[in-house]
């Protein structure tokens, strides 16, 4: 095995990429509740608000920050000649992904905790 | 080349309606999300236009992204042509019934 | 270097392996004194004179430029005869040594390279020239020499090749190395075929099959950058004919002298 | 003899360094189908790769800048205007490095096939370094007297290597890599074929073939501080020796002046071409001493035993003061990382100093063997002193002696000189296999004879070590049979040597495995060294004079009289040498032997 920053930038995105797939299909399914009435629809939707699913929902902002982050790196790499840069723009996005996934998941916490 | 490419056009894509998508989903209030609340937005026809080149957008990233990481491994590189178009079947079938949920909502 | 690090003694701990006898590698032990200026491969050539002769590896020329001696040691791709031994040495006095990894093992560091070597020869790393040979040579200018720098310093020693992980996952990406050398043509005012060449690299186990991991830059000895050259291919895959004219119009001029 | 050990081809190669890949390349061109190379590593793994410098031809694309003397800068030749370089004058200053002993003819092939071989290495892709108008460039070299050094930075030969590797690849040519050839089978001045380990399996093979070419390379590993590779073993002289063919002018070894200090890795002599200098202890360019004109860019064996006085004297560097300063620091930084780049990593890497602030230390480093396997200029081996051949054997590069370096060879000259002649002998090949010749019977097995020499080893339980023995010899060579001879040291180093090939017998091969067993490969090639040590020695100890590289203390001067020829080796009835000699080639008119200043 061969670590490094690029390496684990790659196995971050794939993780994050591979559980955002998962989720949107089970996001699909619940919202298509829908087509079923307000019922089944709220039904589905409170079994996914419940506080187990909250924390959930950080790691889900936790992949999506993070994978949009990397994704938007990659592209900026692709379009400007920045490999020289690679380590210095691994760490912007960790550092970025990091901070917003904390910023997010207080106010989830936050509002989680006053009941919405 | 092909996937690559899609890969990258839908990013930018996504990158345009997961921003509002977020924003107006989870960082504007009511925080707590009820039929009633994705109806009121979803009866606007802009509202179902945007999400449904969201929904397409990202379905095309996914498939294109799970295929990728299916044929990096070398084994099932071989069978690449069968898991394209498995992929694709994938898309349209979740995209007709994700459409079909979207178009569903009215006032 | 102080006195006392000549005197010392380091721990060498090679991973061996002889598949004809060894059900799975191992980790072996061995003690050297290290002296002013050792390198990693001194320390080898030492162990294996004078320790133990089933000790195995490749090396020819002793300075970083044959590519013989690329193996893994303390955890990173690179050459064995340029790493001077004092740098390796870690806390506990030990320098650990291993054969290129996501490659099937020969023996003890030798690694069987046949499918790097297959990846080169499926970019048709030869120069193809225009038809009409001119009696002097084709005229081209420095910047267009300097541009293929990087690619044409390649010692194909599989550094690079065997720190990416997509090898590890599928040897039938082209890797680095050859997508390197089909840069080093596809950018060569003289060759004929950079739609052809751009072709072959924009094939599923291509250009796309690069993910961008890096490891490819940092692992290589010769600080050469394979990612920046398979972005470029990208770029240009993307308008073959286009780059194809473009080279066809260069051509014309290719016994003129650089206007300056 | 079972028929699946044996491989059979129209030609073989054996080496895969310049000489060897132009002749199959070339071979396969002109219409042999068949052409396989054997080589003992990857074949761009082979130390042509290494060469730096440059290769000489004469293209007249750059001069020196008009009125700044012979040091002056260079610039293009505009169109139009004269040549400054000719055929005559790189014919002159070859013929006057080699201290005459030369042959003359071959020299002027060699020299006239240059710029065609320069440009067909253009046309194959080789990536040169360019003037403003986009010709191959040039650079100084010592002993040339005008710059004709067409060079690709300071990887000069790895990209020749790749090129001409990869035009070998796109005709078609089989590549054995790692195969290394054990025997060389030569019966009734016939050749056979040869014998190969598969390195890879540990099993040997006869390959037969209807010519055989050898271009195995140099013998610089004799010595203890050397620039050459590890493979550099002289495997190619010694099974040819040992198969009955004789070995010319071993006695002549190029030491190069700058190699790194302490390691011998070698430090271009394009850093004294762009403009280095050397100096000792003092400070002093000591060169204005002993080569007033042309300084630091004196041929080799000049500058070399310069600096060997420096250092005999008590004017070295470095703690044992056996090292010289080479100075670049005032070429500046822009000079250094275009044009000596890589020169500038191996300072760093090996010498932790940046020549771009700091001199580097140097000192002189075995570096190529002027001797070798007599050849016609067309590659034919010679049989004998009276000039007939030993039919199907071919051998060029640094290998064969054609001889065109004669008693000291000038840089650039010998990737030229693999190029110019593994090229010849390839036509030459070709039309020897076109023109009906046949595979001969190979008497015997022997493969076979092979496998038990190889199992007897195994089972040789003795108590020398293989490397104890070549380090001994590499002391013996580099004090005795160095850079200064003498009748005394001569011979006691024939009698060191006699006694490590005794040594030799009680030898102890501690890997005993099939597979990739280079711990086998090493034990042959210290017999080889041993095998062709001895020749370097006793044609030194007979050549009673001074003459290039080769300089007896007790015999300073050259002695045209009774030594302008070449020495030939044969391999007597006993084993032991037995030596001949046999005229040079001179065009008296033309370029007469001269006393050799600079
Ligand atoms: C450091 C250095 C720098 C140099 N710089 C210059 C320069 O700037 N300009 C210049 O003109 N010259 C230079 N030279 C000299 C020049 O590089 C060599 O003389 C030339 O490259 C020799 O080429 P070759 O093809 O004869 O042999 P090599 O390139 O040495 O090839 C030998 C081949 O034979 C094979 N071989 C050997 N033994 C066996 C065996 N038993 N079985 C199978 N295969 C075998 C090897 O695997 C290898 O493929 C330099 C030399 C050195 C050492
Ligand atoms: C702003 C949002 C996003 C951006 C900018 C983005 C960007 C990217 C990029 C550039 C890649 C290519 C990586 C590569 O080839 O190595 C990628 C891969 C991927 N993306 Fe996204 N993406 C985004 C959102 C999403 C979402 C919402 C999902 C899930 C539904 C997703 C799933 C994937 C998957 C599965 C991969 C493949 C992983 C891999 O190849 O390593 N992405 N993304
Ligand atoms: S790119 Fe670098 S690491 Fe890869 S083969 Fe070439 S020299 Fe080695
Ligand atoms: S490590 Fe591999 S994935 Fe691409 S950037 Fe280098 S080739
Ligand atoms: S021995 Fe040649 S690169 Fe290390």
């Amino acid at each position: 095995m061969y670590t490094s920053t690029g390496f684990i930038s790659w196995l971050l995105r794939r993780i994050s990429g591979v559980a955002l797939v998962l989720y949107l299909f089970t996001h699909l399914w619940v919202i298509g509740a829908a087509n079923s009435g307000t019922q089944v629809f709220n039904a589905r939707l409170d079994a996914v608000q419940t506080p187990i699913f909250k924390l959930f929902e950080i790691a889900l902002l936790a992949a999506v920050v993070y994978h949009a982050l990397d994704g938007i790196r990659l592209l900026l790499i692709h379009y400007f000649d920045l490999t020289e840069y690679r380590k210095t723009l691994f760490w912007a996005v960790f550092i970025a992904s990091a901070i917003l996934t904390l910023a997010g998941g207080i106010a989830i916490l936050a509002i989680m905790l006053n009941g919405g | 080349m092909l996937t690559f490419k899609i890969q990258r056009w839908s990013a930018i894509a996504l990158l345009f309606f997961l921003t509002v998508h977020m924003i107006f989903m989870h960082y504007v209030p009511p925080f707590h999300i009820t039929f009633d609340v994705v109806q009121a937005r979803l009866s606007t026809p802009t509202w179902k236009i945007i999400d449904i080149l969201f929904l397409f957008s990202v379905l095309v990233h996914a498939m294109a992204g799970s295929y990728q990481v299916i044929t990096d491994f070398e084994s099932a590189f071989n069978y690449r042509k069968a898991l394209a178009w498995a992929s694709i079947i994938i898309v349209i079938l979740a995209f007709i019934y994700g459409a079909k949920t979207i178009w569903a909502f009215q006032l | 270097m102080s006195n006392n690090d000549i005197q010392r003694t380091v721990t060498v701990r090679i991973q061996r392996f002889n598949p004809d006898v060894d059900k799975k590698p191992h980790m072996q032990d061995y003690q050297v004194k290290m002296w002013p200026g050792m390198t990693i491969l001194d320390a080898l050539h030492e162990i294996k004179t004078h320790q133990d002769g089933s000790v195995t590896y490749r090396r020819s020329c002793r300075h970083g430029i044959c590519g013989s001696c690329a193996m893994h040691i303390n955890g990173r791709n690179t050459l064995a005869c340029k790493t001077p031994i004092i740098n390796e040495v870690q806390k506990n006095d030990t320098v650990t040594i291993g054969p290129l990894p996501y490659l099937p093992v020969i023996k003890d560091m030798v690694v069987d390279r046949t499918s790097f070597w297959e990846q080169y020869l499926r970019v048709k790393p030869w120069l193809l020239p225009p038809n009409d040979i001119p009696e002097k040579e084709f005229r081209m200018s420095q910047e267009e020499v300097d541009a293929l720098h990087d690619a044409e310093a390649c010692i194909m020693c599989g550094a690079c090749y065997s720190s990416c992980a997509v090898i590890g996952l599928n040897k039938k990406y082209l890797g680095p190395h050859a997508l390197l050398k089909a840069f080093l043509r596809v950018l060569d005012p003289r060759d004929t075929a950079p739609a052809e060449r751009l072709e072959i690299v924009s094939q599923a186990d291509g250009v796309a099959r690069c993910h961008t991991i890096f490891n490819c830059i940092d692992a290589c000895p010769k600080g050469l950058n394979p990612t920046q050259a398979i972005e470029t291919l990208r770029k240009l895959a993307q308008k073959r004919q286009k780059y194809e004219e473009a080279r066809r119009e260069r051509q014309k001029h290719l016994n003129e002298p650089i206007p300056s | 003899m079972q028929n699946s050990d044996v491989i059979t081809h129209d030609v073989i190669v054996v080496g895969a360094g310049l000489a060897g890949t132009w002749a199959a390349m070339t071979a396969a061109e002109n219409g042999v189908k068949d052409v396989a190379v054997l080589s003992k590593i990857h074949p761009l793994r082979s130390h042509s790769g290494a060469a730096q410098g440059g290769i000489a031809a004469v293209l007249n694309n750059v001069r020196p800048v008009a009125g700044t003397g012979p040091r002056g800068p260079l610039e293009q030749i505009p169109p139009g205007d004269d040549p400054v370089d000719s055929f005559d004058l790189h014919m002159f200053d070859t013929i006057k490095g080699s201290d005459w002993l030369g042959d003359q003819d071959a020299i002027e092939i060699m020299v006239k096939d240059a710029p065609d071989v320069v440009i067909q290495y253009e046309h194959m892709g080789c990536v040169f370094s360019r003037t403003k108008d986009g010709r191959i460039n040039q650079r100084r070299f010592g002993g040339h007297s005008a710059p004709r050094a067409n060079f690709s930075a300071d990887r000069t030969g790895h990209v020749l290597l790749h090129t001409i590797h990869e035009q070998a690849l796109f005709h078609n040519v089989k590549f054995y890599s790692e195969w290394y050839v054990m025997d060389l089978i030569i019966e009734d001045n016939i050749t056979r074929g040869v014998v190969a380990i598969n390195v890879l399996t540990g099993d040997i093979k006869m390959l037969r073939a209807k010519a055989v070419m050898f271009g195995t390379g140099g013998y610089g590993q004799a010595f203890k501080v050397t620039s050459n590779a590890y493979a550099n073993t002289g495997d190619g002289v010694a099974l040819a020796y040992n198969a009955g063919a004789p070995l010319m002018d071993m006695e002549f070894v190029q030491f190069h002046p700058t190699g790194l200090y302490r390691h011998g890795f070698l430090m271009t002599e394009a850093c004294r071409g762009e403009g280095g200098y050397l100096i000792n202890k003092l400070g002093e360019r000591f060169m204005k001493k002993y080569a007033p004109d042309k300084m630091e860019l004196a041929p080799r064996d000049l500058v070399s035993r310069s600096e060997q006085i420096e250092i005999n004297e008590g004017r070295g560097v470095m703690e044992d003061g056996q090292g010289i300063y080479l100075d670049m620091r005032h070429l500046g930084r822009e000079k250094i990382m275009s044009r000596l780049p890589e020169v500038r990593d191996l300072a760093i890497a090996f010498a932790h100093v940046d020549p771009i602030e700091d001199p580097v230390p140097i000192q002189p480093t075995a570096h190529y063997s002027m001797g070798g396997i007599p050849t016609t200029v067309d590659g034919e081996v010679l049989a004998n002193a009276n000039g007939d051949l030993i039919t199907g054997f071919y051998a060029a590069g640094e290998v064969s002696c054609v001889s065109v370096h004669g008693a000291n060879r000038l840089g650039t000259n010998s990737l030229l000189e693999a190029s110019v002649f593994g090229r010849r002998a390839g036509r030459a090949i070709a039309e020897f296999v076109k023109g009906g010749a046949k595979l001969h019977p190979v008497p015997g097995d022997p493969a076979e004879k092979n496998r038990k020499m190889v199992q007897q080893l195994f089972d040789n339980d003795g108590t020398e070590l293989v490397e104890d023995i070549v380090q001994d010899l590499k002391t013996t060579m580099t004090n005795k049979v160095g850079i200064f001879r003498d009748e005394e040291g001569l011979k006691s180093a024939l009698d060191e040597i006699h006694n490590l090939q005794e040594r030799f017998k009680n030898i102890r091969v501690m890997d005993k495995s099939k597979r990739f067993n280079t711990n086998l490969s090493m034990t042959l090639e210290a017999s080889h060294l041993l095998t062709f040590s001895e020749l370097i020695a006793a044609g030194a100890l007979n050549r009673q004079e001074s003459r290039g590289a080769h300089s007896r203390t007790d015999f300073p001067k050259r002695d045209d009289e009774s030594w302008l020829k070449h020495t030939m080796a044969h391999k007597d009835e006993d084993g032991r040498p037995k030596f001949s000699y046999k005229g040079v080639t001179i065009y008296w008119d033309r370029f007469p032997p001269q006393e050799r200043k600079y």
